[in-house]
């Protein structure tokens, strides 16, 4: 049983499902990212795990933190594990700050709850909290307010709020795709640095696939509220299995080598209320056939550690040095 | 609002509801809106076929029987909502009251409406010390609650039933002209306007064909906001005998002449009252309903 | 803080010129001042003692600055009922307007704000849905219309309270109701939208993802962000205190600047009418300075615009 | 590809300050958004222009359009000057010049059908009968890859892929020789992106007309671009060919641009910037990226570079250092790129 085990997780908004059986397992100390594009689920498999999700949503199936279910768990016992156990970090950092109250309190309350932590004592472990996740002159920006600090800096002061708890496990909800892509380097190399100093799990949730593949040693690419390929990440870019992770590789321009057309999908999401039948994927993918329609495909092992949901996934001897890098994946492109 | 689903079709299916319900796509119309809309039609009958409908003419004196009972009170059927203190029909003036009353609250709404529009389009399109000077009407428009400022025009001008329109047209105007401007100017900077403003479009085309439409579906809401406002301050001044003077009658002087009479003959009070507060109770409930579905972000 | 709210002031003085320039425009469009003034019967050395002190011989930018020295010094002319200095009568009248309108301030904000608050914490229950109906019908019926219905009911039928005048604290009570009903409305339905929308915002999930209990989320972090759009609705009624029982007096005879005003308005006092628009103009104002001050107090963005530019 | 003609765009010079001041009474403080950018654009030719938030491309992009009037520089187009933005012959020329925009919803009309939409170019500037405006609109709708039944429909019912081709669709419609995208794809998601990348590039070789790609993703410029400007806070840094600028930058803020892309499988030593970009309502003295610059000397804090070609490879780049006339504080980190 990994640290983290979410089985068979589905929510519905209404008519609408968003998530239709997310299994996920995080083991101590891994970084996990989690792939796919707006709509697909990603942010409300973790929101949904923490019972963050407003009260119109149903959820169902089951999340073991260290063996035991927190999904739908009573208060007393969630409300520990929110921050103590598992932090949150989201997306837009100003928003997700409380515009008027002073960063120093707002670090400080977590640290009161989870350690209680206060007065002089909880004032010095903001300060060295804030100094760890780099943020210039933390003495005198302790009574600033988040509308006085920049981007990257209020991204810094929420990564400090989660590591108050001390937690196991921190999720990163679309951490720097408001920021620019300098301070997107900070900040996913501060990640990796703190990850390293504390030993914390980490899932980062992004719809870059490059941002996942350098900070993540495992991936799982989402589509339309499922799971549909998941693997270290090398073997993500060397043999990706599914048609739909093949298809978002061929349309990132690439950096280096000659400047090939891009590989656009047809097509767009379906909506959550009207999934089509059999693989959510079929209308758009082009080896689908009548038997796509049909059958819903549970993820198909490839290799050891690597898993995609489509009947055409192809199983291959995974060689014990596995090529990194765009070159191979080209080349492996053209042969097919 | 107690959201009770019910099949128009149920509700006698008339075509109002049935034109209506293609509105509310989805789910049904809650039966609130359906009674509020159906209230508001039956008012805007009454106001267009005052003079057929109404049994006598609002002026006649039946001296004889003056204050007497409405029939549920055991009156005759001669005066369905027995009479008042000078023996004249209340049903008949009520009637005509109500004309009075919709004829000056909508007048006052388009007022306001037209007022507020221009001036905030005014100030969205030359900015600078033009708009500075609109938006320091408004701040004063908003120094003076509006009943007073009412009262003091009143006092010095007289009453006249254009000077008492025009005046209640003023009621609601900064609202508009505060939406207009911020709307167009959130189009004309990053919005829609912007990019036809740079397809070379000139500006009428672009307030004409582009910017009031867009914003045509919010005005509506808070007109049907505004127009209760109206039809409650015109029944407050009229009830103060500063509104609608005699022989001309509306909803607030028939409350106000009515008061002497409260202990002993309160139903010549209660019958407008009661029109009054349903009618502005409909209009709020349907704005709030319209608001909902036409534009949530307006709450 | 200095420099938001010198702005704040200058803001204020503008309106308070606009308000004196709309009274000296209204007045002298309604026809020869002196005459509406001290009315037409009135003897014509009257008039022109009249004429003289106000300088109306005198081109019109000199009587438009000789009117603001008025205004400032206090000198706003006689009342034509009585003859008393029309500041006198109006000042007279402000406590009894006040014994109403802070008591029914009170109410405003001890119902209105809790139930709003309730509602919105409990979306769609019983609970919410009372108050929204309770709200939408405090703004649809009109405060004379429902002044009339408590006379009827509590004084001609039960008989418990006075219908009207001024001689003991019961008289007070109905028109505080009737006043309270209306303003809690007002602003549990404010208060409601202003939290369901802070309610929405992400540093609210943020305040949850951090473990915080849901109590303590709504009272540190919701509370005081909903506090802001509030403050602007309890400011306008703040302003309102002197004008807002204009109806509710008249219909319970309550001897206060309300019912000054509309007597004033009946017969034409118009030196009257003149002093008491202008004094409600100016507690408005001072009613909007105070909520600008608040504002600055409570939201630091405000704040932080001289904050920041400092830094 | 230089065209034999004139260039059909020009700018010399230009400049944009903001007046930014707080509240009533508040000092006014002066923000240059753009300070000193020169830049030319010949027919069928792509210059990408591609820098982080702030430092002024969307500016530069509306100053060339003409939307806005420059505080300094000129900007001619087919040879001749740029009248100001509002004026009739301003209005005249929109028929040559068109803008697509960052959010395909909001630049597009909820009320209005697409139909109608792409042909109210036709409409404003009065070009063929009704009948040859419909042929035109069908035609231009094909051309971006727009399904007929499409035009009838209001722009919340589309896809944002779709929206994103209706607006250029009614961008292309008077063919236009100058098309202005400023973020067309930072908005969509990554699918529909490459979408419109392909679009774009086969709209630009089969009409031969020039384009300005403003973007914050070096990716996506270097995909489409003949020619690409890095900027830095309202100031060209380095400009040349987009493999060149990828392969070996010369300005080291370029460096650190191409070095912090996150890539799949790239294992190159990482430049990370320190701080933020500065406040440009306070620009720092010399070369505003003295503060962050790893190799910044004593002639950076005082002097502002001048962006000139190299020596070596004629690559046009404002640093002393790339330029030799000031040694570097410290060996400057050889960026390996994977």
């Amino acid at each position: 049983m990994a640290f983290v085990e979410i089985e068979n997780l589905s929510v519905a908004f209404g008519r609408s499902m968003a998530l239709r059986g997310i299994n996920l397992s995080v083991e101590r100390g891994e970084a996990v990212g989690l792939v796919g594009e707006s709509g697909c689920g990603k942010s409300v498999t973790w929101l949904a795990a923490l019972g963050l999700l407003p009260a119109s949503a149903t959820v169902r199936g089951s999340v073991w933190l260290d063996g035991k279910d927190i999904l739908g768990a009573p208060k007393a016992r969630l409300e520990p594990v929110r921050g103590g156990r598992i932090a949150m970090i989201f997306q837009d950092p100003a928003a997700s700050l409380n515009p008027v109250h002073r960063i120093g309190r707002q670090i400080g309350e977590a640290l009161t709850l989870h350690r209680g932590m206060t007065g002089e004592r909880a004032k010095a472990e903001v300060i060295r909290l804030m100094d760890q996740v780099g943020i210039p002159d933390a003495r005198n920006r302790i009574n600033a307010y988040p509308h006085e600090l920049s981007g990257g800096q209020n991204q810094r002061v929420m990564i400090a709020m989660a590591l108050a708890g001390e937690p196991e496990l921190l999720v990163a909800d679309e951490p720097t795709t408001a920021l620019d892509v300098t301070i997107q380097a900070q900040i996913l190399d501060l990640l990796t640095t703190l990850r390293r100093d504390t030993g914390m799990a980490m899932v980062l949730i992004s719809h870059d696939l490059g941002v996942v593949s350098e900070t993540c040693s495992r991936i799982a690419v989402m589509y339309a509220g499922r799971i549909v390929e998941e693997a270290p990440s090398g073997q993500i870019f060397s043999h990706p299995g599914h048609p739909y992770t093949r298809g978002l590789l061929g349309s990132l321009p690439p950096l280096t080598g000659p400047r090939r057309r891009l590989v656009a999908i047809p097509g767009s999401v379906p909506e959550a209320a009207r999934m089509p039948s059999g693989c959510a994927f079929a209308p758009r993918c082009d080896l689908s056939t009548e038997l796509c329609a049909q059958v819903d495909p549970a993820p198909l092992p490839l290799a050891d550690d690597h898993s995609a949901a489509c009947v055409f996934a192809k199983p291959y001897q995974r060689n014990v040095h596995p090529v990194a890098g765009e070159g191979a994946f080209a080349r492996e492109r053209v042969l097919q | 609002m107690v959201d009770a689903t019910s099949s128009p079709a149920g509700t006698g299916g008339s075509l109002i509801t049935r034109l209506l319900s293609r509105f509310a796509t989805g789910n049904r119309m809650p039966l609130l809106i359906v009674i509020a809309i159906l209230w508001l039609v039956l008012m805007l009958a009454i106001a267009v076929s005052a003079d057929l409908i109404s049994p006598y003419r609002f002026t006649q004196m039946d001296l004889r029987n003056r204050l007497s009972l409405p029939v549920f009170m055991g009156g005759s059927w001669r005066h369905v909502l027995g009479t008042d203190e000078l023996g004249r029909d209340v049903l008949s003036r009520l009637i005509t009251s109500i004309r009075m009353s919709l004829l000056i609250a909508f007048g006052a709404t388009i007022i306001g409406a037209v007022i507020g529009v221009t001036l905030g389009f005014v100030a969205a399109h030359f900015r600078g010390i033009v708009e500075q000077a609109v938006l320091a009407l408004v701040d004063f428009s908003a120094a003076i609650p509006f009943l007073v400022l009412a009262l003091a025009v009143l006092a010095f001008f007289g009453n006249s039933l254009v000077l008492f329109v025009c005046l209640l047209g003023f009621h609601a105007w900064e609202r508009y002209a505060r939406i207009a401007r911020g709307l167009a100017i959130s189009g004309k900077t990053h919005g829609y306007a912007a990019a036809v403003h740079q397809l070379g479009a000139s500006p009428w085309r672009l307030y004409g064909r582009h910017i009031l439409p867009n914003i045509a579906s919010t005005l509506i809401v808070s007109m049907t906001l505004a127009f209760p406002e109206i039809i409650l301050l015109e029944s407050g001044l009229s009830f103060l005998g500063l509104g609608i003077q005699p022989p001309d009658t509306s909803l607030g002087n028939m409350v106000g002449f009515g008061r002497e009479y409260l202990s002993s003959a309160p139903w010549i009070m209660l019958a407008p009252a009661f029109v009054i507060t349903v009618t502005a109770l409909c209009v709020s409930l349907l704005g709030d309903w319209l608001r909902d579905r036409l534009d949530p972000t307006l709450s | 803080m200095l420099q938001y709210l010198l702005s704040r002031l200058l803001r204020a003085a503008v309106s308070i010129v606009m308000v004196v320039t709309f009274v000296f425009v209204v007045l002298r469009m309604s026809g020869d001042p002196a005459t509406v003034i001290m009315g037409a019967d009135a003897p014509p050395e009257a008039i022109d003692a009249f004429r003289k002190a106000w300088g109306l011989d005198q081109p019109l930018w000199v009587q438009y600055f000789a009117f603001f020295e008025a205004v400032f010094s206090g000198e706003l002319g006689r009342s034509m009922r009585d003859g008393r200095d029309v500041v006198a009568v109006v000042l007279e009248r402000v406590p009894s307007t006040l014994a109403l309108t802070i008591p029914a301030f009170f109410v405003n904000i001890a119902v209105g704000i809790p139930a709003g608050v309730y509602a919105a914490l409990h979306r769609n229950s019983l609970i919410d849905r009372c108050v929204m109906v309770m709200a939408v019908t405090g703004f649809a019926v009109p405060s004379f219309i429902l002044a009339m219905l408590l006379v009827l009911i509590f004084s001609v039928t039960l008989g418990w309270l006075p219908s009207a005048g001024q001689d003991s604290w019961r008289n007070a009570i109905l028109p505080i109701a009737t006043m309270g009903f209306g303003g809690a409305a007002l602003l549990a339905r404010f208060t409601r939208s202003a939290m369901l929308e802070v309610l929405g915002q992400s540093y609210i999930r943020t305040a949850s993802a951090k473990g915080l209990p849901w109590s303590a989320v709504v009272w540190r972090h919701a509370l005081q962000n909903a506090a802001i759009p509030t403050i602007t609705i309890i400011g306008f009624m703040l302003g309102g205190l002197v004008a807002g029982a204009v109806v509710v007096e008249s219909v319970f005879s309550w001897p206060g600047v309300g019912r000054l005003l509309v007597v004033s308005v009946a017969n034409r006092d118009l030196a009257v009418v003149q002093a008491v628009v202008l004094m409600i103009a100016m507690t408005m104002v001072a009613a909007n300075m105070v909520v600008d001050v608040l504002y600055g107090l409570v939201d630091p963005r405000m704040q932080g615009q001289a904050r920041a530019a400092r830094r | 590809m230089s065209g034999g003609t004139a260039e059909l765009l020009e700018a010399r010079d230009l400049a944009r300050s903001y007046m930014m001041h707080r509240g009533f009474l508040g000092r006014t403080t002066q923000v240059r958004a753009v300070d000193g950018v020169s830049l030319s654009l010949s027919r069928g030719e792509t210059l990408g222009l591609v820098g982080e938030s702030g430092c002024g491309k969307s500016t530069t992009a509306r100053l060339v359009l003409g939307i806005e009037p420059p505080d300094e520089g000129a900007v001619t187009f087919d040879g001749t000057a740029m009248p100001r933005s509002g004026t009739s012959n301003w209005a005249a020329l929109r028929r040559r010049m068109q803008m697509v925009y960052q959010d395909p919803l909001q630049a597009l009309d909820k009320r209005l059908t697409i139909g109608a939409q792409v042909a109210e170019p036709l409409d404003i500037h009065r070009i063929g009968t009704s009948a040859e405006r419909r042929e035109r609109v069908a035609a231009v709708m094909a051309e971006v890859g727009l399904q007929p039944h499409h035009a009838a429909r209001h722009p919340q019912s589309l896809s944002g892929g779709q929206r994103q081709r209706a607006v250029i669709a009614r961008a292309l419609v008077t063919n236009p020789d100058l098309l202005v995208c400023d973020e067309p794809i930072s908005a969509l998601d990554v699918s529909i992106q490459a979408l419109v990348l392909n679009l774009l590039m086969d709209l630009q070789e089969r009409s031969g007309m020039g384009m300005l790609f403003v973007s914050h993703d070096l990716r996506a410029v270097r995909q489409i671009s003949h020619r690409v400007a890095v900027m830095y806070l309202g100031r060209i840094v380095e400009e040349g060919e987009p493999d060149a600028v990828l392969q070996d930058p010369a300005h080291p803020y370029a460096q650190a641009l191409v070095s912090a892309i996150p890539h799949p499988g790239k294992t190159a030593a990482r430049v990370i910037l320190q701080g933020d970009p500065p406040n440009p309502a306070n620009r720092p003295s010399g070369c505003a990226f003295h503060p962050r610059c790893p190799v910044a000397t004593a002639t950076c804090r005082t002097e502002v570079p001048v962006l000139k070609p190299r020596r070596s490879d004629g690559r046009r780049v404002a640093c002393h250092v790339a330029h030799g006339e000031a040694a570097p504080a410290r060996a400057p980190t050889m960026l390996e790129t994977c």
